[in-house]
């Protein structure tokens, strides 16, 4: 077995482990489920450690056969733009095991269910970025929805069973159409040659351009939904506003990643023509998502579900980058990807914290916490800071990337897009003179500030926030490589430069 | 006599029949509408036996037949089952499943 | 001048070993008293099972024509169907093996002192074995006749115990008798038009063949109106039996009124030799003349996934919502049928089986969740039942998952296949109808998974009797079957596969 | 081109011990003011070490960079994290750390008192970090970092005493508003980018000349927005005013002297885009004039002093930035005006804060009058600063703004006579507030509070402020003799290329001129100021009204964007929910009335089964025939 196979596989081992353990021993539980993804994180620094950029293709291959009849393989494989976000999730599953210890009490189930479910879905959420099968892609993308239903739906609060089933319906109702499009291109590479699903053969297809669109729109539905872009995005706040904050980061952070990944992985590639063609359309509902999630979250008068409006801004901004196809577009957007993993992450944790401490989610119902609990109220206001790109920051050089990349091919969109670094000024601060600023509001008389383990479990969300921003090299290093082979895929090259040289 | 008037007489048995199942309400009624359906049949299968010049409509017909009685028994048991407990044979009265 | 017919015994013997273990059941209602006759009846109807099971493996490799004279064709594809409708049934058995399910004494009024006598006195139907069986051997015989006279046959040796049996329910005495009559009514309706069918093809071609009607037509001189006649009467009689809309009425009641053993077992096994039938004659006997009937049964594989879908989603008895599910199955199973391709003759051989198996399992919990009135298959009582029940529930999710063909589940393979397989014939029609009614159908799926797990339980709520070993064996090996087909399909994909062969 | 690896401590050290004092908490309170002064002070230091160096080079080889490692390099783009400092950036150095240095000694006096007094220190270094690198990148982005980094700083020690409602609203409007700037900076570079393949300023400097003209103007027309952003210029200026709710000494330091003058860095950073296109020039001069005027009206009305020194401090920007957009002798003339200002605004900044700290922090000047006699240290000081302003020779103003008047008077035709009247006018009004202001704080009648016991302000406070009185008085002079300054900037601004036309008048008659107004305008205002009430009268011109209120900028502001934009908001949010959530349930609803109807043709009647069944059959029958005909 592969490293890959292995770092992949291995939450699953925590899942048996659990699965043997007495249900009433919580503290034992998240400390095994803790320790199971603090390996699993190490694991994966290892493999990047050793990772190349592969010349062409994946790193870490492996390939398996798995349903024959179809040509269907367990077929794993890593290029930059997987590793990062791989890394992204075994780094935020710990965090999140860590920083929402008590989140798991309290719920419909056991400890146990919950951390058997964050484990299972890593597995999943590994898996998904590491499947070069269009089909073993497809089944993990579609599977990974059954723990996260349970995981909002079980441990949530307020309409936690509606908001998993809207959730649960849009991603399958996407998924659906895009089982119709995987059948499709698998057809096509049947007729062509021998049938395939891997990723790479399918890119070698020659599809007619009328074919190449409706396949397209099957992949970039599913992707969209999950992304979500406007207008697919109404089930996200309510799963936002609903669930755990661990959960809210894993689907915010990291699966929601698997839309905008998938459509450079698979919509760029697999049809560069159709992309071609709706790619100004996209531009456009990118813009409409910037500017759209943006006022959104300033109406927003939950905590949870504006967080969830900003996220919905920040997709835009990544489709922005995606569907530009500039190095600074693809390189921007996936390490946008990264950085909204972690910015989500810091203000779900937060935020979280805020919330369960003061035991409501309205905005309105804080105040002045700057006064009483300054380390909380610091760390909020530092993730607030990441989530409105500041200069510093990581989300910074990828907002910037995005913007830059876009405007080389579409200087409407970007300057339309770059309205929403004003917007996002004004629903961060908002919401930061209304939760901390100001006299001490009350209800909020006897908040405690943040405790070790809590402190722990950010240091390193802010860390990575701030290195990545000031030395993103390490990061864009590794993804350069990825959006090059994407681009050359896609027969494209950024536009030239207009003046000087 | 023209072979195809058996047919007309054929299809317009099976008709009325079909018609009869709709129309009546009583079980006992409605079963032997389907009953004279069947017969239809026979007689067209006896018919194109005749057209086609081999047996084997006549077989069928036969392998009807006793279908025919079989359904009988289970159809009668049934309805008798149902009149029992209802002290009606209609097959309106019947209608507890629905929606 | 009578010709002795030539009888290939071996290649008949799993259905004769059926027929002939109801017989023996028979004899035991006639010589056994009540107390001794349920082990007994269980012990026989299972062991026919196996026996016949056993017999078919080790002729599984015989193919041929000719076993009986041309009038059944024993193929990898029956050989197939008759194995999983006699393991289906083996499941089934196992459920009905409960006591509780079915009316000491049938004749008696509901109500009356005779009825609390039999209660009392402890007796139990046991007619019920031997009535499976018969109902089983018509089954394995359907799929296989090939000619018109054995499938009619065929069609009333399976239809006619399962009127019976539908009556037999112990509880809601007067729904289930409503139900057999319904469906006894329906069924003798629709069986009419099945023989009407047959006489107007006799007319066309001059044969009862299956496989000469197939060729027939091409020389034939025939008017193509008894061809039109004879072939939509007859396959409305099977599309009855499917439970395709428009002909699906009958589904949602009988399956409501009928022992929820009984309509598990008819769920899946009456569907598999429906289908069976159906794709021989399509596959076969129909093949040539396509174009005559692809577009409408290609509707009504559109209107069955729609409608079927759509009606499933304000339902709120389990046993009726199931249902509409299965007639929604009908319709994706239907688009296997017109895609006409080796890739649809398998696809649909692996659905049925993924489909058999979740049926069983899901009506097999459905029989467990009672209160003091015994079954309760209203949805709103079913409300939190994970909390009290969580592995009962968990198994039903996963059948209901697989329903839904979400990923990991056999469902999702069997869509899939069958999805490809229309695409593979250029009718992406039913492919993105059949996804839209995917997601439709999903709805309703969720909703019970969502009763299940995050609705809060009623006071007067139901709970999940401590099933039989048997129920417990039947539901596992259905649950296991369903997941395991879902990560690791090529153990059938590859059978269905190497199988999927029709003889003509 | 020279190397110093001494660079990167300028922006290191600060942001160092900014960190350090945020993050070790209440233990870092005992000495946290004193490292903090310690550092700027040896960032002072670097700074003057440099100037030394510099000074001894020649002049064409003057510039010094330091890369510190590759930070953003994705295709085409090259962002090295890499230092500048070239003659233009070393005046901003001086100042920065100079003045940086005498604030946060004042500082330690003037919030001795205040309990998070290490936390106002980690700002304020942040805030001298992300100052230089404003001013020492070497690039568009890298002076983009710097440029959000003094935003920041801004926000955070705007909002210092933010459980004040009124204070946290006042930093949140000034971060968007320099948002609004910022986004212009971001717009500029990416037109760089796309037009030029790079966004250093070498880069783009060389490739210049070859944009299309529309090109540059929308470059120049950013560069403008972000300016007018971070320098409080019209259209953009609302927030100055609000941001005087940050303690003094950051008044002084961010919104008198460094902060809010790095749009005329910007701009003469820019110089290449802006003397290669007009329309951009243009523009920049009409902000430049607007602004200088609308400050200067503002600074009329206004009674408290630190607001009318904000409205001074618009109005001086607005000067610099006339400067900027008049050519290439401009720039030198802008930066002159840039550093004489930092001495004199920032002097009379701490003397208003020294005032404020006599005074138990009243900032209303109604209720001062006639603290010359107590505070005399300050009021020399502030005295000093005064005439420096007003550009009476020999103090600073007058060599730097009079430089600016006549170079607006030479722009030629009548854009010189709107421009150089526009800055002659300036003059004049501020002659008049800025008397107003003395008068009614230093002298006339005590209109004091009950219990006021005003005194003079410790050592730590008035020695930085007797330092920036000398530079007010001296620095205008020094700088300016035998043209030095615009000597020093001349590789970097091209200051001396440009032939002057002929002048419209000769300089000794525009400073004639300029001291008339001045002295005009400064009697006016001792005759109206010579006493006054202790309440602001309410029965007031119209013109003092608009001036007290700013102008109705902010009304202008509420109605065009803050208002419609909570409309958009709330409209936006039912939309979301009726519109687009709206649809999806709008098909579950036709989904489960199609579902009900179904419901009830399943009647239950085993008749009507039957029917629907022969139905079925029929319909195929034909549709059968059909086809097959």
């Amino acid at each position: 077995m592969n490293i890959l196979s292995f770092v992949t596989l291995f939450p699953l081992l925590g899942v048996v482990a659990l699965a043997f353990m007495p249900k009433t021993n919580t503290h034992q539980i998240k400390i095994v489920a803790l320790g199971i993804s603090i390996i699993t994180m190490l694991l994966s620094f290892v493999m990047a450690l050793k990772y190349k950029s592969p010349a062409s293709g994946f790193a870490y291959v492996t390939s398996h056969p798995w349903v024959s009849s179809f040509h269907i393989n367990y077929a794993l494989g890593i290029d930059g733009l997987a590793l990062v976000l791989i890394l992204l999730t075994t780094v935020l599953v710990p965090i999140v095991v860590l920083g929402g210890w008590n989140e798991s009490e309290g719920g419909r189930w056991s400890v146990k269910t919950f951390y058997m479910l964050i484990l299972v879905l890593e597995t999943f959420m590994i898996g998904v970025f590491a499947a070069t099968d269009v089909f073993l892609f497809y089944v993990i993308f579609e599977a990974m929805l059954v723990p996260v239903y349970f995981l909002i739906g079980g441990f949530g609060t307020g309409e936690r069973a509606a908001a998993a089933l809207k959730f649960l319906l849009y991603s399958l109702f996407g998924g659906l159409l895009m089982l119709a499009a995987v059948i499709g291109i698998y057809i096509i590479s049947a007729e062509q040659a021998i049938g395939s699903f891997d990723v790479t053969a399918l890119s070698h297809l020659t599809i007619d351009h009328a074919t190449q669109n409706w396949l397209f729109l099957g992949f970039f539905i599913a992707f969209a939904i999950k992304a979500p872009l406007w207008p697919f995005h109404t089930w996200l706040p309510g799963a936002a506003k609903a669930a755990t904050p661990g959960t809210s980061i894993l689907l915010l952070g990291v699966l929601d990643k698997v839309g905008t990944y998938g459509m450079i992985r698979f919509c760029l590639t697999l049809f560069p023509d159709a992309t071609k063609t709706f790619a100004p359309y996209i531009i456009v509902l990118s813009v409409i998502s910037v500017i759209y999630g943006a006022f959104l979250a300033i109406g927003q008068k939950n905590l949870n579900s504006l967080i969830a409006f900003t996220s919905i801004s920040h997709f835009g901004f990544i489709t922005l980058g995606i569907f530009a196809y500039t190095s600074q577009g693809l390189t921007g957007a996936t390490f946008y990807m990264v950085n909204h993993g972690f910015s989500t992450a810091a203000l779900f944790l937060v935020g979280g914290w805020m919330i369960s401490r003061r035991k409501s989610a309205a905005i309105e119902d804080f105040g002045g916490l700057q006064r009483i609990t300054p380390v909380m109220a610091w760390l909020f206001f530092v993730s607030g800071l990441s989530a409105l790109a500041l200069p510093g920051l990581s989300s910074f050089v990828c907002e910037f990337l995005v913007l830059l990349g876009t405007f080389t091919r579409y200087p409407v969109a970007a300057i339309i897009g770059t309205l929403g670094i004003v917007l996002a000024a004004l629903y961060i601060l908002i919401l930061v003179q209304r939760t901390l600023h100001g006299p001490l509001k009350s209800g909020n008389e006897s908040m405690t500030d943040l405790n070790l383990r809590e402190k722990i479990a950010i240091a390193p969300v802010i860390a990575a926030l701030v290195i990545l921003g000031f030395y993103p090299k390490p990061a864009l290093h590794v993804i350069n490589p990825s959006t090059t082979s994407v681009m050359a895929q896609m027969n494209v090259t950024d536009p030239h430069v207009l003046a000087g040289k | 006599m023209d072979i195809s008037n058996y047919l007309y007489l054929s299809v317009i048995l099976f008709t009325i029949g079909a018609t009869g199942v709709l129309v009546r309400r009583n079980a006992i009624v409605i079963f032997m509408c389907i009953e004279l359906m069947l017969n239809a049949a026979n007689l067209a299968l006896v018919t194109f036996s005749r057209v086609a010049g081999n047996l084997e409509g006549q077989v069928a017909s036969f392998f009807t037949m006793v279908v025919a009685a079989c359904e009988v028994v289970v159809g009668l048991a049934i309805i008798v089952t149902i009149y029992r407990s209802r002290r009606s044979a209609s097959v309106d009265d019947a209608s507890l499943l629905k929606n | 001048m009578f010709t002795m017919p030539t009888l290939n015994y071996a290649q008949l013997a799993p259905i004769l070993i059926v027929l002939g273990g109801a017989l023996l059941g028979v004899l035991v209602e006639a010589f056994f008293g009540s107390k001794r006759r349920g082990p007994i009846q269980i012990t026989l109807s299972l062991g026919t099972l196996v026996i016949s099971f056993a017999w078919l493996l080790r002729i599984r490799n015989d193919i041929s024509a000719t076993a009986a004279m041309g009038s059944v064709a024993t193929d990898g594809f029956g050989i197939f169907l008759q194995g999983t409708i006699l393991v289906l049934a083996f499941l089934a058995v196992l459920l009905i093996a409960d006591n509780d399910h079915f009316a000491p004494a049938v004749s008696a009024l509901p109500g009356s002192e005779e009825e609390a006598a039999a209660i009392s006195s402890g007796s139990r139907t046991t007619e019920v074995f031997p009535l499976t069986l018969f109902a089983v051997a018509g089954m394995m015989l359907f799929p296989i006749a090939s000619d018109f006279i054995t499938l009619f046959v065929a069609l009333e040796v399976l239809s006619l115990p399962l009127y019976i049996m539908t009556g037999l329910s112990r509880r809601r005495r007067l729904m289930s008798q409503e139900a057999a009559l319904k469906y006894f009514l329906l069924g003798a309706y629709s069986s009419a038009f099945f023989l009407f069918g047959i006489a107007f093809l006799y007319g066309y071609s001059g044969t009862l063949s299956l496989t000469d009607v197939g060729t027939a037509n091409i020389f034939s001189a025939g008017s193509p109106v008894f061809l039109y006649i004879g072939m939509v009467f007859l396959t409305i009689g099977l599309l009855f039996k499917v439970g395709a809309v428009p002909f699906h009425s009958w589904t949602p009641d009988v399956y409501q009124g009928a022992p929820t053993p009984i309509t598990g077992f008819m769920a899946a096994c009456t569907k598999i030799a429906a289908f069976g039938a159906l794709l021989r004659i399509f596959y076969g006997a129909f093949f040539l003349m396509q174009y005559s009937w692809k577009p409408f049964l290609t509707t009504i594989a559109i209107i069955t996934m729609v409608l079927g879908s759509i009606a499933a989603m304000t339902q709120r008895d389990i046993k009726r919502t199931l249902a509409y599910s299965s007639i929604t199955h009908a319709g994706f199973l239907l688009a296997g049928v017109v895609a006409l391709n080796k890739a649809g003759l398998a696809a649909s051989m692996f659905y049925l089986v993924a489909y058999g198996f979740a049926t069983v399992g899901a009506f097999g919990i459905v029989t467990l969740v009672r209160d003091s009135s015994g079954e309760v298959t209203d949805l709103s009582k079913w409300a939190g039942l994970a909390k009290k029940s969580p592995l009962v529930s968990v198994a039903m999710a996963l059948f209901l998952l697989s329903f839904g063909g979400v990923p990991m589940t056999s469902g999702f393979i069997s869509k899939f296949s069958i999805f490809t397989a229309a695409y593979q014939s250029g009718n992406i029609a039913i492919v993105v109808v059949g996804v839209l009614s995917s997601a439709i159908a999903l709805f309703f799926y969720l909703r019970v998974v969502l009763t299940l797990f995050f609705q809060e339980a009623p006071t007067d709520g139901v709970s999940v009797v401590i099933p039989s070993i048997m129920t417990r064996i039947a539901i596992g090996i259905c649950a296991v079957m369903t997941l395991l087909l879902g990560v690791y399909p090529s153990l059938l994909l590859n059978l269905v596969d190497t199988m999927s062969t029709l003889v003509h | 081109m020279r190397t110093s690896s001494l660079l990167v401590y300028l922006i290191a050290l600060p942001l160092f011990s900014s960190a350090l004092l945020l993050l070790l908490g209440r233990i870092a309170d005992k000495w946290g003011h004193i490292l903090a002064t310690l550092i700027t002070a040896s960032t002072f230091v670097i700074g003057v070490y440099e100037f030394m160096k510099m000074h001894s080079q020649p002049s064409g080889s003057r510039a010094v960079t330091q890369k510190l490692f590759d930070w953003i390099s994705v295709g085409t783009l090259k962002v090295d994290a890499a230092l500048l400092l070239d003659q233009l950036s070393i005046c901003f150095v001086l100042l920065i750390t100079g003045v940086g240095t005498l604030i946060h000694i004042y500082s330690i006096a003037y919030m001795s008192h205040d309990k998070d007094r290490r936390r106002f220190f980690a700002f304020l270094n942040l805030f001298i970090a992300a100052m230089l690198l404003l001013v020492l990148g070497d690039s568009y982005l890298n002076l983009y970092v710097g440029w959000e980094g003094v935003g920041l700083a801004s926000y955070l020690l705007i909002g210092f005493w933010n459980h004040n409602p009124t204070y946290a609203v006042a930093s949140k409007k000034a971060f968007v508003a320099n948002r609004v700037g910022d986004l212009g900076l971001s717009l500029a570079i990416m037109i760089c980018f796309a037009q030029f393949g790079t966004v250093s300023f070498a880069g783009v400097k060389a490739g210049a000349h070859g944009a299309s003209s529309a090109a540059l103007a929308g470059i120049g027309a950013m560069l403008l927005l972000a300016a007018c952003g971070k320098s409080a210029q019209f259209p953009l200026q609302s927030w100055l005013g609000d941001a005087m709710a940050g303690p003094t000494p950051v008044s002084a330091l961010i919104h008198a002297a460094t902060m809010v003058t790095a749009g005329v860095y910007l701009i003469s950073r820019s110089n290449f885009i802006f003397d290669a296109s007009s329309t951009a020039r243009l523009l920049v001069v009409i902000v430049g004039a607007i602004t200088l005027l609308f400050g200067a009206i503002i600074g009329t009305a206004k009674d408290d002093i630190k607001k009318a020194l904000a409205a001074s401090t618009m109005s001086q920007i607005g000067y610099m930035i006339l400067a900027t957009g008049l050519g290439p002798v401009g720039y030198a003339f802008a930066i002159l005006h840039l550093l004489t200002h930092g001495f004199f605004k920032a002097g009379m900044f701490l003397g208003a804060g020294s005032v404020m700290h006599g005074m138990d922090d009243e900032v209303n000047m109604r209720k001062y009058g006639g603290l010359a006699k107590l505070m005399p240290i300050t009021a020399v000081t502030f005295g000093l600063g005064y005439l420096a302003i007003l550009g009476v020779p020999p103090f600073a103003g007058f060599y730097s703004k009079d430089k600016i008047i006549e170079t607006a008077f030479n722009a030629g035709g009548i854009k010189g006579i709107l421009l150089g009247g526009a800055a002659l006018l300036g003059a004049a009004i501020t002659a008049f507030y800025m008397t107003r202001l003395m008068v009614m704080t230093f002298i006339g009648a005590k209109r004091w509070k009950a219990g006021s016991h005003p005194h003079e302000s410790p050592l730590l406070m008035t020695l930085p402020m007797i330092l920036l009185a000398v530079g007010s008085v001296a620095s205008g002079f020094l700088l300016s003799y035998g043209s030095a300054l615009v000597h020093w900037l001349q590789p970097v601004v091209n200051s001396q290329s440009m032939e002057e036309g002929k002048p419209l008048m000769p300089a000794l008659t525009v400073s004639l001129l300029a001291l008339g107004v001045v002295v005009l305008g400064a009697f006016f205002a001792i005759t109206k100021y010579r006493s006054v009430s202790d309440l602001a009268p309410e029965d007031v011109s119209i013109f003092t009204k608009a001036a007290r209120k700013d102008l109705y900028q902010d009304l202008l502001n509420d109605k065009v964007f803050v208002e419609p934009g909570t409309l958009l908001t709330a409209g936006l949010v039912k939309t979301d929910d009726r519109v687009i959530d709206g649809f999806v349930r709008f098909v579950g609803n036709f989904l489960a009335a199609t579902s009900d109807v179904l419901r009830k043709v399943q009647n239950g009647f085993v008749r009507s089964y039957a029917l629907l069944m022969l139905a079925g059959l029929v319909i195929t029958v034909i549709a059968v025939w059909v086809i097959g005909a």
